[in-house]
């Protein structure tokens, strides 16, 4: 993808920079992330994401290049996606990695070669913490998300029991680790159980029916969420069920259909935006305009990452440098994003810490309120 | 009386409701050829299977009279462990390692009795390099008695028949032992071939080993064995010298008159030599 | 014990989970039945039938669909699926596993042709029609058509398990009774002397990779219409039915259904026992177990004997 | 009338029949189905919603017309007769027959050698760290279990599908040994001196797992031993208190030993792994050609022969299956240390497809072949990764492993018993790896 991308965003994002000649430097911003597997689907949300932004960055005083890193989401192969980055002397900034496990993998590489970057999407909890200098994200770690998810369960549903499940990936485990912490305290009795991905769900469905609770919580993608969701309807779970920002994508809704009805879904974003709600509508339509497909999970918070290195760059003048540029994302303050006003705190955690409820409603995902405010 | 280094008494096989063998006993001098004969389907392969391991028999024992060591029952145990007690057999579809060569094949039997293992292999120790040069020596020693020492180094399956028959027997001596047993060596073989098999039957009695000889050639046994037991539907229905087996009106009555039309006697029977199969198949006996 | 308050329930779905991987480890067993090889590329096949039938019902367009459309619309699927599933198998016989034939290629070079054909089909399924899974339109109104103990049986279970039921006995019969039949068979207890009796062994592998190929592409959309169609969804579908196959015996028809049933129940019953993520634990676990115990599976192997 | 009719019919559509089935008009409709085939692969991306899209534009738009233009002239030659491309392929068969026959002298053979030692040696060191990243995390890790694994199935000819559940306990044990894990070791270590308990805890897992599996025969074998991975990986996901579950293991150290410390840097890695296969090589060899080497081949050849000539079969495939299994929990050990985190994830069932594959594709039982083929495609992918689309390598992949085996079954460096074994079954006897020919084989 690397190439065509390239061409494709070095001429919309440079239809100023072949006028105005050799004057301007050029600088890439990368994006490292699962393009292939199992898990390109969300990648690709991402990719595109940072597509947009950089295509939709014009009038810099420099031109602005794409690459994208295929690390196939996985540990095993992050190593050599992020040493391909860095080899890159262009790049001065990545977008990424897109999951946890990936990052834990890849850090220490991107600390090395100072080199900065912005996860929209690795939420597991302990990444910040790990001593990675270069290493930012703009999404809330799963330890708010996994206790507003468990707060809102049980103040917000006044749920008495509950059956926590998650898909045992890295990211689901770490966030029902945290749901469960919250319940425990919240005094609500639960159940866990952990879902080996696949297709049939129909059993666990009867035993989650069978454990009568008020609320099923899940951690997970959207993906086993659909099916999951439609083998419980058919088991005819009457109970609610909440899930995190893994699961909180349109393609849930058109996956699971009626089934989709009514599931509670937390996430870091989706939150009234600084800028308004509509700069995050005008995105969702510039993402269709040129993806010819809605944004998917993460393509925002993807979106806002590169927006804020294009930012952060802005401010250098002329002395970009990776050094430099690490320097600058890390003091972003304030910057208002589709998702969030994003800061960066001395962890590199640059999520608001606020979490937002949403519904599916009459097959819309729509936002209930902020979790502070709903579960009091 | 010479002692017997194979005793076998109230063999008995099964295979569902069909009796392959029933209550055979036989005694196998030491040093001497014994052959057992007998129509198609009288049992012969199946009584060989049962004594190298291959098949579990219900009931009876097979008893293996070692020299200079005790007494052991060869029922139970696995065929490797049959071979090691010194009873070696070779194959009616001959069996050889089709890919190796000649002395590769020969190497194998006598290593299956060195004691070499993986670290040993990887750092030749001193024991290796003089078991290395021992099976060396052996084999070669081995391809000369069975006449084939200019062709060890070509692929066993390049080999003509007689050759691959030969080099069977060559491997099985390899693992040096005191009976060998022999699956109807002389089938498919030409003329010529069957006399050199001949001679080398004898000499390999004259070094001490006895052989079991399962045969359909009766001109072939009639020369070699020094005693004959005749089964037929899985019964020991005589046993004797080549000269009484010859006038004994039930062997002729089971060859004549049994349904098997033509002189066992002479030609061996056309036999198809299916490809290798797997173990787990039945013998078509 | 764990599952006695919904053990009915447990085992209807395992049931109607166990017919498609029924259906899927025949495609395994008739091939491994003829040639004594894991089709590995089996899975895209089911994978691609999926994609037929969803593609056909989507293209009729057929809003709300009841009665005698409903069962049209099932039948016409499955038809699409198994078509495009034989298709795909008829191809991968040629491309992937004939040329190899006729050079004597070892046994494992075909698996890894198999493989390779695996990832190619997969990948550009994924390119073609994207990587989300595609919920099948709805077919007909579901729900609870009976109960049986207690335990209510929806209409896509009764779809999956009665359809699977009627292929399952179509191919019994045609193993038992067609020359087709008569010739797998042949080759599967000895292809040399089959083809001395004049059987046309190519034909006969052709076409029971064709065979295969229908029941596993039906299978695909029967899956589908449960779980909805996606480009990766062959593999631990296809794993699950290989172990199925070799549960029941691999080469052995009736084998494969019952690996295939026991696997769905045992699966599910385990899931209810234990938890859901040991789930494959307790599959291959039973597989390991009976393995030791019956060393060529259930019911023994053989293509040849069993029909 | 009608029955006229009938004949004339049936005759033409012989007649068209009998046409279809010539050669050169099978190898026409090949070629432009592959055309339309490559026309696809590089065609645009359909979508969920339309899924048509990525087809159309790759068949019904500018984009295929060079491949329809190619198509029509490859097809036109080959119908023209089959003597033009015979004709044209001629030097390179009579190319390889001259060559067939001709023994290296011996000191060209020793120049070669110097070469690759120069190449094998410095040419590393002028690559980018990406390259040299690949080399170590891509392709050294994988030779050496493929060199590992190379025992087990060209070796001893046993399919195992579960070889990674072996890296999975060396890098686990790892894990364990630096203290990066919920449980706590007596004592710790530098990975560096994991190597030995992690070695003898592949070993035993994998004497544990064979003892009673190896008992069965080739693809039941495969089954229970893809089981087994599998059972393994799940095992590490489920067991949060002792495998701290998905979230796995971060901050495993890199080696240290001797006074020299291992960094970030890849290289120093690249030696490192360099002089273990070095070292495996040296000693598989000595193993193949050996007693023990020996065994295992007349093992694979038959098995029941094997056994009536006094091989305990049973304690030889154990022991090439604890081989294998010691040194894919060595090469287990070495990767956790250069990448510093594991987690289930990298140790996925397909990870032991692929080192199966490799062993294939170089040629099983051949050292250098499996050397080779580990490297090509563990090469291949990143190589593309500049070249084609992310999403689209491994329809490159797969197409390339069918491509490789129709035209070179036996891999890319066979050995050469194995190119022996080959040949015979493509004569007709036995089958290529002791599991007995496969039907309607060369007939």
């Amino acid at each position: 993808m690397g190439a065509l991308a390239l061409t494709a965003c070095g001429s919309s994002s440079g239809g100023s920079s072949s006028s105005s000649g050799g004057g301007k430097k050029t600088y890439t911003i990368a994006y490292q992330g699962p393009l292939s597997g199992d898990n390109a689907q969300l990648g690709i949300n991402m990719d595109n994401g940072v597509k947009l932004a950089l295509a939709q960055a014009t009038g810099l005083p420099f031109n602005l290049k794409f690459v994208d890193s295929d690390d196939v989401g996985d540990p095993a192969q992050a190593p050599a996606a992020a040493r391909k980055l860095i080899d890159n002397t262009g790049v001065v900034a990545v977008v990424g990695p897109a999951f946890s496990g990936a990052t834990a993998a890849s850090e220490p590489l991107f600390s090395q070669a100072q080199l900065i970057s912005v996860s929209p999407s690795a939420t597991r909890a302990d990444l910040t913490d790990l001593g990675f200098t270069s290493f930012v994200r703009v999404v809330t770690g799963d330890t708010i998300q996994g206790a507003k998810m468990a707060d809102y369960v049980a103040k917000g549903l006044k749920a008495k029991t509950a059956y926590v499940v998650d898909d045992k990936s890295a990211y689901g485990a770490g966030l029902s680790k945290f749901i469960k912490q919250g319940l425990t305290s919240g005094g609500v009795t639960f159940k866990s159980e952990g879902l080996a991905p696949t297709k049939d769900y129909s059993a666990i469905a009867t035993k989650v029916v069978a454990a009568k609770v008020d609320a099923l919580v899940y951690g997970g993608y959207f993906a086993e969420l659909a099916l999951f969701a439609k083998a419980l309807k058919a088991a005819g779970f009457k109970g609610a069920i909440v899930s995190g920002d893994g699961s909180k994508d349109d393609q849930l809704v058109k996956q699971a259909g009626a089934a989709s009805e009514g599931i509670y879904l937390s996430c870091p974003c989706g939150g009234p935006t600084a800028t308004g709600d509509a700069a995050a509508a005008q995105f969702e339509k510039d993402y269709q305009a040129k993806f010819n497909t809605a944004a998917g999970t993460y393509s925002a918070e993807a979106f806002d990452a590169a927006n804020l290195i294009i930012a952060a760059m802005k401010g250098l003048g002329s002395n970009i440098t990776r050094a430099s540029v690490t320097d600058a994302v890390k003091k972003t303050s304030g910057f208002k994003g589709v998702t969030h006003t994003i800061t960066f705190d001395q962890h590199g955690e640059g999520g608001t810490g606020e979490i937002f409820m949403h519904q599916v409603k009459g097959g819309k995902i729509t936002l209930l309120g902020n979790v502070a405010d709903l579960a009091k | 009386m010479s002692a017997a280094v194979l005793e076998v008494s109230d063999l008995t096989l099964r295979f569902g409701g069909l009796t392959s063998l029933d209550k055979v006993s036989l005694r196998h001098e030491r040093g001497e050829v014994l052959a057992v004969i007998g129509p198609n389907g009288a049992g012969k392969t199946s009584l060989f299977n049962c004594l190298t391991g291959v098949y579990t028999p219900q009931e009876g024992t097979v008893t293996f009279h070692p020299d200079g060591g005790t007494d052991t029952a060869v029922l139970g145990r696995k065929p490797f462990q049959v071979n090691k007690l010194g009873i070696a057999r070779t194959f009616q579809n001959i069996r050889l390692f089709n890919a190796l060569t000649a002395v590769e094949n020969v190497k194998i039997g006598i290593e299956s009795h060195q004691k070499t293992g993986p670290i040993g292999a990887m750092l030749r120790l001193p024991r290796t390099r003089r078991e290395e040069r021992a099976s060396d020596d052996e084999a070669f020693r081995l391809l000369e008695f069975v006449g084939l020492k200019a062709r060890a180094n070509q692929v066993a399956a390049s080999l003509p028949y007689g050759d691959q028959r030969r080099l069977e027997i060559a491997r099985a001596l390899g693992t040096k032992p005191q009976l060998l047993c022999l699956d109807e060596p002389a089938a498919g073989t030409n003329p010529a071939e069957k006399r050199q098999l001949e001679t080398l039957i004898r000499d390999i009695s004259e070094t001490g080993v006895s052989v079991l000889l399962i045969e359909h050639d009766m001109k072939l046994v009639m020369s070699v064995a020094a005693n004959v037991v005749v089964l037929n539907f899985g019964q020991v229905i005589a046993a004797g010298t080549p000269q009484q087996i010859q006038r004994d009106p039930k062997v002729v009555e089971a060859y004549l008159g049994g349904g098997e039309s033509d002189d066992a006697a002479t030609t061996p029977p056309a036999k198809k030599v299916p490809p290798r199969k797997t173990s787990l198949k039945k013998p078509e006996d | 014990m764990c599952f006695t308050q919904s053990f009915w329930q447990l085992t209807i779905s395992g049931l109607a989970l166990g017919s498609v991987y029924a259906l899927i480890a025949l495609g395994y067993t008739l091939v491994y039945g003829v040639l004594q090889l894991i089709n590995f590329a089996h899975s895209e096949v089911f994978m691609l039938g999926g994609f037929g039938g969803l593609f056909l019902v989507r293209g009729l367009g057929i809003d709300n669909p009841s009665g005698v459309t409903s069962v049209l619309l099932v039948g016409g699927g499955m038809l699409a699926g198994a078509l495009l599933g034989a298709a795909t198998a008829f191809t991968l016989e040629r491309v992937a596993y004939r040329p190899l034939r006729r050079r004597g290629a070892p046994r494992l070079a075909f698996l890894i042709s198999a493989i390779g054909a695996s990832f190619f089909l997969l990948n550009l399924a994924g390119k073609e029609f994207g990587r989300f899974n595609n919920p099948m339109p709805p077919l007909y109104t579901s729900g609870k058509v009976f109960s049986v103990f207690g335990a209510q049986v929806t209409t896509n279970q009764l779809v999956v398990a009665a359809s699977a039921l009627v292929m399952l006995i179509a191919l019994d019969r045609i193993i038992a009774k067609t020359r087709l039949g008569m010739g797998i068979r042949s080759v599967a207890q000895d292809a040399e002397a089959a083809s001395l009796m004049g059987v046309d062994i190519d034909k006969v592998i052709t076409r029971t990779f064709v065979l295969g190929g229908l029941l596993g592409g039906a299978a695909g959309f029967l899956f589908g219409i449960q779980f909805g169609v996606q480009y990766n969804m062959g593999f631990s579908a296809g794993t699950k039915a290989f172990t199925a196959a070799v549960l029941g015996g691999i080469g052995n028809v009736r084998g494969a259904v019952m690996g295939g049933l026991v696997l769905g129940v045992a699966e599910n019953l385990g899931v209810a026992c234990v938890s859901s993520a040991w789930r494959d634990v307790i599959a291959f676990l039973i597989l390991v177990l009976v393995l030791m115990l019956r060393p060529t599976g259930l019911l023994g192997e053989r293509l040849g004997r069993s029909a | 009338m009608t029955t006229v009719d009938a004949v004339q019919r049936g005759s033409t559509w012989s007649g068209v029949q009998r046409w279809a089935r010539r050669d050169e008009v099978r190898r026409a409709a090949c070629l432009v189905a592959l055309m339309v085939t490559i026309a696809v692969i590089t065609g645009p991306d359909g979508s969920q919603n339309s899924p048509y899209s990525g087809l159309r534009g790759s068949l019904l738009s500018r984009h295929a017309i060079p491949f329809y233009v190619l198509a029509v002239i490859l097809a036109a030659t080959s119908l023209a007769g089959g003597r033009w491309t015979t004709a044209a392929t001629a030097p390179v068969r009579a190319l390889r027959q001259r060559t067939t026959g001709i023994v290296i002298p011996k000191p060209v053979k020793l120049v070669a050698l110097a070469l690759l030692a120069v190449l094998v040696l410095y040419y590393p060191t002028t690559l980018a760290p990406f390259w040299q990243t690949v080399l170590v995390d891509q392709m050294g890790i994988y030779v050496l279990l493929a060199v590992g694994l190379n025992v087990v199935v060209g070796f001893a000819g046993l399919l195992d599908l579960g070889y990674i559940a072996f890296f999975a306990i060396g890098a686990y044990t790892t894990a364990y040994f630096t203290d990066k894990l919920p449980v706590h070791p007596p004592f710790t270590l530098n990975p560096f001196f994991v190597f030995p308990i992690a070695v003898g805890a592949a070993l035993l897992a994998g004497v544990i797992l064979g003892g009673p599996t190896l008992r069965l025969r080739g693809d039941y074998l495969a089954i229970v031993t893809l089981g087994f991975g599998e059972i393994v990986r799940i095992t590490a996901v489920n067991s949060d208190a002792i495998t701290n579950g998905p979230q796995g293991a971060f901050g495993i150290p890199h080696f240290s030993a001797f006074g020299y410390h291992w960094t970030l840097d890849s290289l120093p890695y690249y030696y490192l792994l360099l002089v273990v296969v070095a070292l495996v090589v040296f000693f598989f060899r000595r193993l193949d050609d050996s007693r023990v080497g020996r065994a295992w081949a007349a093992i694979r050849e038959d098995e029941v022969a094997a056994a009536a000539t006094g091989i305990p079969t049973l304690k030889f495939k154990l022991m090439a299956f604890a081989i294998g299994a010691s040194t894919s929990g060595f090469a287990g050990v070495i990767y956790a240390s250069k990448v510093g985190f594991i987690n289930p994830d990298n140790f996925p069932l397909l990870l032991s497809i692929l080192v199966l594959t490799m062993v294939i594709f170089g040629g099983m039982g051949s050292i250098y072949g499996v050397i080779l083929g580990a490297a090509v495609l563990g090469w291949l992918p990143n190589y593309l990764r500049d070249y084609v689309p992310a999403q689209d390598r491994f329809i490159y992949f797969g197409a390339l492993l069918i491509v490789m085996m129709i035209f070179r079954p036996q891999g890319l460096l066979p050995s050469r018993r194995r190119s022996r074994e080959l040949r015979l079954s493509e004569l007709g006897i036995g089958g290529a790896d002791g599991t007995g020919p496969i039907p309607g084989s060369t007939q």
